[in-house]
């Protein structure tokens, strides 16, 4: 009895059993909504989401209030990009892929610096690299011609591409065991979990706590970054804003995932879970046929719900 | 017997670092008067009665939701329901107008009902974040979801006009003198007052140290909610400016103002972990924001760059205030 | 009648029982002492009483009632006031607004600033002349020292009026004029029939103050004793149980170790301390003494890179050392242990391996993290201090405190520095893990490890060191050796006026 | 080019005393923008611009200052406020919505400015609208859907940001449309805000769950990606849906032959209303007062519409244009004047 009690406290078990709670659900309330297609469907725009929270997860799990608000910006940005520079063209995505991550990486690495060297509060330098970053939209669009998807990048993206999955599919997988190989079995992931849990500790035995803070930035940057590629490939052309919806849909894929926000505990298996389970939620919503204000009520009373089985504060009552 | 060992930090000496400690706002002040004085330089038109009228009347909604946001960050909560709660009472407000007529007593029971509204929505607020423990980024962000759909229910499109009565007193003149500047007025007073109220020294123990205030006997839950529902009560206030100043019911039309509302609290020189701030500062903040805006008109800044030149003014805004406030305090 | 009765109380943490059956009686106008290692369950008896700590079993009677105490507000409103060990100010907020803060004087919503002005000066008061420098009821606590922030502490207890008043180690940081006038408060206490429970790791104030001990073990009361019929003896065996033996190292003088030093330092200067210089040979455990905070943690940190000194040179191995910051000194074999094991040491939450390792991994210059080829380097390291765990995996916040400082121990001895700084490791744990720890200093230094330790218990000092230095307001005052190791010398040399 | 700097000095000068304007041909227009989150606006501005530059060859200089940028209703008033300020003689502005500028258009007029908005009507007196009337925008996609569909069949539609008044406007079209047709069933109306991805999002979604629709009813950009959805499930033939005017999709509406119908809002409108404002500003009156709409202040213009008929029309206009221009159509200076006395 406590083994399963046990068991039902994992919140990768929690997500497991609300997402085919919600299937079931979504078939019910209307058939053929958990047919293997729409399922492949839904596995990847939860991909989408997945990537982008893949890099909020890891500056979570940092610690001392890391928070990403600025990865909206940085899809969208990358987006952008993207499509200009392979404008249609097979060709150019090499360049794209390598100019995308390099501006994730840029935005990343400010933001880290940010927070490190001078000290600002995440949520605040973020939210202000978020402004920024929407300025810079409007900069771009204006001057530049916005450029298409190459059609390799849309097939890898929506079409199959081994084994009858899609390659975005594929990418996510690869990156759910990256992330696990990175946080289990490197002594980076260890040094994660040490600054997140207790950064003085971690300084006192030698961990470099503001370079690997300011790294995982960086990487919430580049994950942000290869998520506005495959938005471009699932949408064939980019355009501003297109990032706006993944700001707050990460930060709570990831706590649907079990990592608190105050870091040091948590892993992005859980995430995966949390980020499929939200973009079932959103699409049982969208094909509900009731009003837009009803929809809304629904979602955030659910999500409310949801969190309930999830990172609720200890009580202050021992 | 001076134990280095112990974080505590030097002495504050100097008049300076005394200031900045007892006025965190100082380093703000400075940003707005120097913002102030460019306005004035680039367009001096702009700090004419009626310039300064309209700058009031447009950002008032702003300040009073930084002041909201301020309650619940000094317990080192957040609250991105804010604009939510701006919106949905002010559909709420309009609505009643319209409904029973635009005479004084309808407009005085209608902003009874918004003040109730955002009240409610603070303690709906309160119970999620401090009797449920849930984490507040994610849970107002649930909470202020839920609410817009509230607003989108009452009046699914923008666009209901206000009662002119309600209007022209906002835009208009008591005793020669700008309608808004009295509520400013009473917006200092109102804030003057909750300053020396327990609540608000409370709160900021409570942002100190949840655990410590609560093995020291407070109602750490109770003040927090008491947090989130000035807040509620303070997003109403800034919905019946934006009310006044629009004319007109709108589900969305708070929803961009909660992350300024944040900005304006931390360009004030309060902490977001808690603890530590003043309202006075999270006023100057959303004056900072909408100096900025305009500034980068008046410069003369080519449209398609308005937004990025605002963006980086504000981040760097942020930036120079939290390091000269550290800076001074240290 | 007792004034406070507990019947049956009990508390576990999963599977920890930190409290098993406890019974207790505190009597109106009685200090009555708990005694008991680190992580014996004095103090979550005490939070249990205050109401900060949910109990699983048992009751407990007021004045013969029993009563419920929902909480800490519930605890204030019978009358139970509660000093806390980790105290619980508001660091933002002035002495006054601490003092008061639990009970604010107000007129309706409003504070009444007069009331809680003359309220705290009251309290303040009773520290009058002790307070130190600086100490006014509208400073703000966290520029205050440690000392102070105490005294803060203290006197919000004070201020509840409470007729039992819980102390859980209320004087560490205090010194001797702090702690007399402190005493005298609580025998005014005493006098004016109220119940004090004190708890404190020092035996000289438990004589001093206290009328009754019981002692506390894994959760169990042992007994009670008056202290008039004590002795620290009993008492300390009492703690210890029968079975352990406490160890002692022989308190021969050994030989000072020939060979050139391997730490040599000149001249530091920083924060808190100036002009230090001394030379630790290898093989060689040399002791910092002297009064709590005069500047021994400050020298060890900075020589570990955790505080930048300003001036000064320092070699290791004759090589010379830049202690710019801990990776910096540890890659070249320094390391460090510090006292404050929770802040400084263990990374809650995460797993012993995990925990172990990370001086491995930078002295190697790691990249990858193959569980089983690090058992086989941690376990090693972790038998050598007889730690007891359940497994490598198993979080480390499982362990008591004295394992857990061994877990934090044990990741320097995977590869071996030249160079061992102990800061006060031994605090709050227990007297068998205490033990465990000295005799393996004495091997490491046997095989040629330098090794400085600050202890702020003079006997754990007397009894390890091979040499002291005394430390009096950020200098060296005096070097104790061979038999001038004796704790008169120690004081004397401590409480010489700088 | 010469005199056009002479002329630019001139203009200066009166910048910068501008409270007395001294010469009657010299006019300082605000463009206010709220939105930049598509091609349409930034194409909406340039066009702009460039019918103020037109002026020139008619010996009147017309200077603009623009603010387009993201921001909320409060921000865009300050936009307004900005111009008052600014001391400009007219103001055109694509409002973020239709009632909240009452009060400070009111203070424009007590300013002296003339106020026109477009795109999107406004509620207030003090403005006059020019612009497409966006329910018959809304109506006629319905229209052409429901003579494709022969006036049966399941419809879904995917529509903009909910509460917002053009998409509500444009959904009280079709709705009213499809109410004429009994045999037309609206078997769910789903809200993608205007967002390519999110129409394509939704667009699967519902081909998921309702297998038998035979119409779309989409709007603006979201229709190119609801359009790829359905080319996606291969189901081109079998579905109509309403498209949208950029050259990138009208280039794969020719290619894989979509049957596909779009209404026109012309980016020109902010273009046609500066003509407008420019003759009013001259003192001329309108032939007609502008009276149309619900708020008895707008001056309709025609919708164009693309069809199978005109598709290669649309194209060759469209030739050589990047893939993001929208079809346009604006009044000429001559098509407006022709409209006043």
């Amino acid at each position: 009895m406590s083994a399963v009690t046990a068991l039902l406290r994992q919140p990768l078990v929690v997500a497991l059993i609300l997402i085919a709670g919600l299937l079931w659900l979504g078939e019910t309330l209307s058939p053929g909504f958990a047919s293997g297609q729409q399922i492949l469907r839904l596995l990847i725009v939860a991909a989408l989401l997945g990537i982008v929270a893949a890099g909020q997860n890891l500056v979570i799990l940092g610690g001392r209030e890391g928070i990403d608000l600025s990865v909206g910006g940085v899809v969208s940005l990358s987006a952008i990009i993207a499509g200009n520079l392979m404008a249609g063209d097979n060709a150019g995505i090499p360049l794209a892929i390598l100019a995308c991550v390099v501006a994730g990486a840029f935005f990343g690495l400010l933001n880290g610096i940010g927070v490190t060297l001078l000290r600002i509060p995440p949520l605040v330098m973020t939210l202000g690299m978020l402004g920024v970053l929407q300025g810079l939209l409007v900069v771009v669009r204006q001057g530049i011609p916005s450029g298409r998807a190459a059609p390799a990048l849309a097939d890898f993206v929506s079409r199959t591409f081994l084994f009858g999955l899609p390659g975005i599919l594929w990418l996510w997988v690869v990156i759910g065991l990256v992330m696990a190989f990175l946080l289990n079995r490197t002594v980076f992931g260890h040094r994660i979990y040490a600054i997140g849990s207790n950064e003085q500790a971690a300084f006192m035995a030698g961990v470099p706590v503001k370079a690997i803070r300011i790294a995982l930035f960086v990487l919430s940057g580049v994950f942000a970054a290869i998520t506005g590629i495959c938005l471009l490939g699932y949408s064939g052309s980019s355009f501003a804003n297109v990032g706006e919806q993944y700001m707050l849909a990460s930060i709570i894929a990831v706590v649907f995932g079990g990592t608190p926000l105050s870091g040091g505990k948590g892993g992005y298996t859980g995430t995966m879970a949390g980020a499929f389970l939200l973009v079932i939620l959103q699409s049982i919503l969208t094909t509900v046929n009731i009003d837009e204000s009803g929809r809304q009520m629904v979602f955030g009373a659910t999500l409310l719900v949801l969190m309930l089985f999830y990172g609720r504060g200890r009580s202050m009552r021992a | 017997m001076a134990s280095i060992e112990a974080p505590a930090r030097p002495r504050s000496s100097s008049a300076v670092k005394r200031a900045f400690e007892r006025y965190p706002f100082l380093p703000a002040l400075i940003i707005l008067v120097v913002l102030i004085a460019l306005n004035g330089w680039f367009q001096p038109r702009s700090l004419s009665l009626v310039g300064v009228t309209g700058l009031v009347k447009t950002y008032l909604a702003l300040m009073l939701l930084a002041v909201a946001q301020t309650y619940v960050i000094y317990a080192g909560d957040i609250d991105l329901s804010a604009g939510a709660i701006v919106s949905l009472v002010n559909v709420v407000i309009v609505g009643v107008m319209a409904q029973w007529g635009g005479d004084g007593v309808t407009i005085v029971a209608a902003l009874a009902i918004g003040l109730a509204t955002g009240l409610a929505c603070g303690i709906v607020n309160g119970i999620v974040v401090a009797a449920l423990r849930l984490q507040a980024i994610v849970a107002t962000f649930a909470t202020s979801i839920f609410f817009t759909g509230l607003a989108l229910y009452i009046q699914p499109v923008a666009g209901t006009p206000a009662p002119t009565a309600f209007w022209r007193t906002y835009g208009g003149r008591i005793l020669e003198i700008p309608f808004v500047f009295h509520v400013v007025v009473l917006f200092a007073v109102l804030l003057a007052i909750l300053v020396r109220t327990r609540l608000s020294l409370r709160l900021l123990a409570v942002g100190d140290g949840q655990q410590e205030s609560y093995q020291s006997g407070l109602p750490v839950t109770a003040i927090r909610m008491g947090g989130y529902a000035l807040c509620g009560v303070f997003a109403a206030l800034a919905a019946f400016c934006i009310t006044g100043d629009t004319a007109s019911g709108d589900p969305l039309v708070g929803g961009k103002m909660t992350l300024f509302s944040i900005a304006a609290v931390v360009l004030g020189g309060s902490a977001l972990s808690g603890g530590y701030g003043t309202v006075v500062g999270s006023v100057i903040g959303a004056l900072i924001i909408g100096f900025i805006n305009s500034l980068v008109f008046f410069v003369g800044t080519p449209s398609e760059w308005q937004n990025l030149v605002q963006g980086v003014a504000i981040l760097l805004a942020l930036m120079a205030g939290v390091l000269v406030g550290r800076r001074a305090r240290a | 009648m007792s004034r406070l009765q507990l019947k049956g109380v009990g508390k576990s943490y999963g599977a920890t029982k930190a409290l098993r059956h406890a019974d207790l009686d505190i009597e109106a106008g009685e200090v009555h002492v708990l005694m008991g290692s680190n992580g014996s369950g004095k103090s979550t008896l005490s939070k249990i009483v205050a109401g900060s700590v949910r109990p699983d079993t048992g009751e407990i009677l007021l004045d013969g009632k029993p009563v419920s105490i929902t909480g800490p507000q519930a605890a204030r409103r019978l009358g139970i006031a509660i000093f806390y060990q980790e105290l619980s100010l508001a660091a933002h907020r002035t002495v006054a607004e601490n003092i008061c803060l639990a009970d604010l004087p107000s007129r309706g919503v409003f504070v009444d600033r007069t009331a809680l002005e003359a309220r705290a000066a009251k309290y303040i008061a009773l520290f009058d002349g002790v307070t130190g420098d600086d100490f006014s009821p509208d400073a703000v606590v966290q520029d205050l020292r440690a000392d102070q922030r105490q005294l803060v502490e203290i006197m919000k207890t004070l201020a509840g009026e409470a007729s039992v008043l819980i102390f859980d180690e209320a004087t560490s940081a205090l010194d001797r004029a702090q702690v007399e006038r402190f005493f005298e408060i609580l025998r005014d206490l005493k006098r004016q029939g109220r119940s004090i429970i004190f708890i404190s790791h020092r035996m000289d104030e438990i004589f001093a103050i206290g009328d009754r001990a019981t002692v506390i073990r894994d959760g169990e009361i042992v007994g009670s004793r008056q202290i008039a019929g004590t002795t620290p003896a009993e008492i300390i065996s009492m703690m210890v149980g029968a079975q352990e033996e406490t160890a002692t190292v022989a308190d021969a003088a050994p030989a000072r170790p020939a060979g050139p030093p391997v730490l040599s330092v000149r001249g530091l200067t920083g924060p808190g301390f100036s002009d230090i210089g001394f030379d630790v040979r290898a093989g060689e455990i040399l002791g910092f003494g002297g009064l709590h905070g005069q500047g021994q943690s400050a020298v060890l940190r900075a020589l570990f890179g955790a505080n930048s000194p300003t001036a000064g040179s320092v070699e290791l191995g004759g090589k010379p050392l830049h202690p710019k910051n801990p990776r910096a000194t540890i890659r070249q074999g320094v390391a460090y242990v510090s006292g404050d094991r929770s802040r400084d040491g263990v990374v809650s939450g995460r797993p012993i391996l995990e925990n172990v390792m990370p001086i491995h991994y930078l002295r190697e210059r790691m990249m990858l993290a193959n569980p089983s080829a690090l058992a086989a380097k941690a376990l090693p390291a972790l038998q050598a201090l007889k730690t007891k765990f359940a497994g490598l995996g198993h979080p480390i916040s499982s362990l008591s405190g004295g394992n857990q400082q061994k877990v934090v121990i044990a990741r320097w001895l995977i590869d071996r520095p030249a160079v061992l700084l102990l800061d006060d490791p031994t605090k709050g744990i227990d007297l068998s893990a205490k033990a465990d720890l000295f005799s393996l200093i004495r091997k490491l230094a046997g095989e040629g490890m330098g090794i400085v330790l600050y202890a702020s218990e003079d006997a754990e000092l007397l009894d390890n060191a091979d040499r002291i230095l005394v430390f009096n307001g950020g200098a060296i005052r005096r070097e104790l050796t061979g038999a001038a190791r004796t704790r008169f010398n120690l004081y004397q040399a401590a409480y010489e006026a700088a | 080019m010469k005199k056009s700097h002479i002329l630019s000095a001139v203009a200066g000068v009166a910048l910068a005393f501008s409270a007395v304007s001294a010469f009657a041909q010299d006019f300082k227009i605000g463009l206010s923008n709220g939105w930049v989150g598509s091609e349409w606006r930034t194409q909406m501005i340039d066009e702009a611009k460039a019918a103020a530059e037109a002026w020139k060859e008619k010996g009147v200089n017309v200077t603009v200052e623009v603010q387009s940028a993201n921001v909320d209703v409060p921000g865009q008033i300050a936009h307004v406020r900005n111009f008052i300020s600014a001391g400009v003689d007219a103001i055109i502005i694509n409002p973020n919505s239709p009632t909240a500028f009452d009060p400070v258009f009111a203070q424009a007029k007590e300013a002296g400015i003339l106020v026109i908005a477009t795109d999107a009507e406004v509620s207030s007196p003090d403005a006059l609208y020019v612009g497409i009337d966006q329910k018959a925008w809304g109506a006629a996609g319905a229209e052409w859907l429901a003579k494709t569909l022969d006036g049966k069949g399941n419809v879904v539609a995917i529509n903009g940001v909910a509460g917002h008044p053009a998409n509500e406007m444009r959904v009280a079209g079709y709705r009213e449309v499809f109410a004429k047709h009994p045999d037309i069933k609206i078997v769910n109306e789903v809200n993608a805000n205007w967002d390519q991805a999110q129409g394509q999002q939704a667009m699967q979604n519902l081909l998921a769950t309702y297998p038998d629709i035979n119409g779309v009813w989409v709007q603006d950009g979201m229709a190119a990606g609801a359009w790829k959805s359905i080319m996606d499930a291969g189901k081109t033939d079998s579905i109509a849906a309403t498209g949208e005017i950029r050259k990138d999709f009208i280039d794969l509406w020719t290619k894989d032959k979509l049957n596909s119908g779009a209404s026109v809002n012309p980016p020109g409108v902010m273009a046609s209303a500066l003509n407008v404002a420019v003759l009013m500003l001259q003192g001329k009156e309108l032939k007609e007062p502008a009276e149309a709409g619900q708020y008895k202040n707008a001056m309709y213009l025609p919708i164009p519409f693309i069809d199978s008929s005109n598709l290669e029309e649309a194209a060759r206009q469209l030739e050589g244009k990047p893939g993001y221009y929208s079809y346009t159509s604006a009044l000429s200076i001559a098509d407006a004047e022709a409209l006043f006395k």
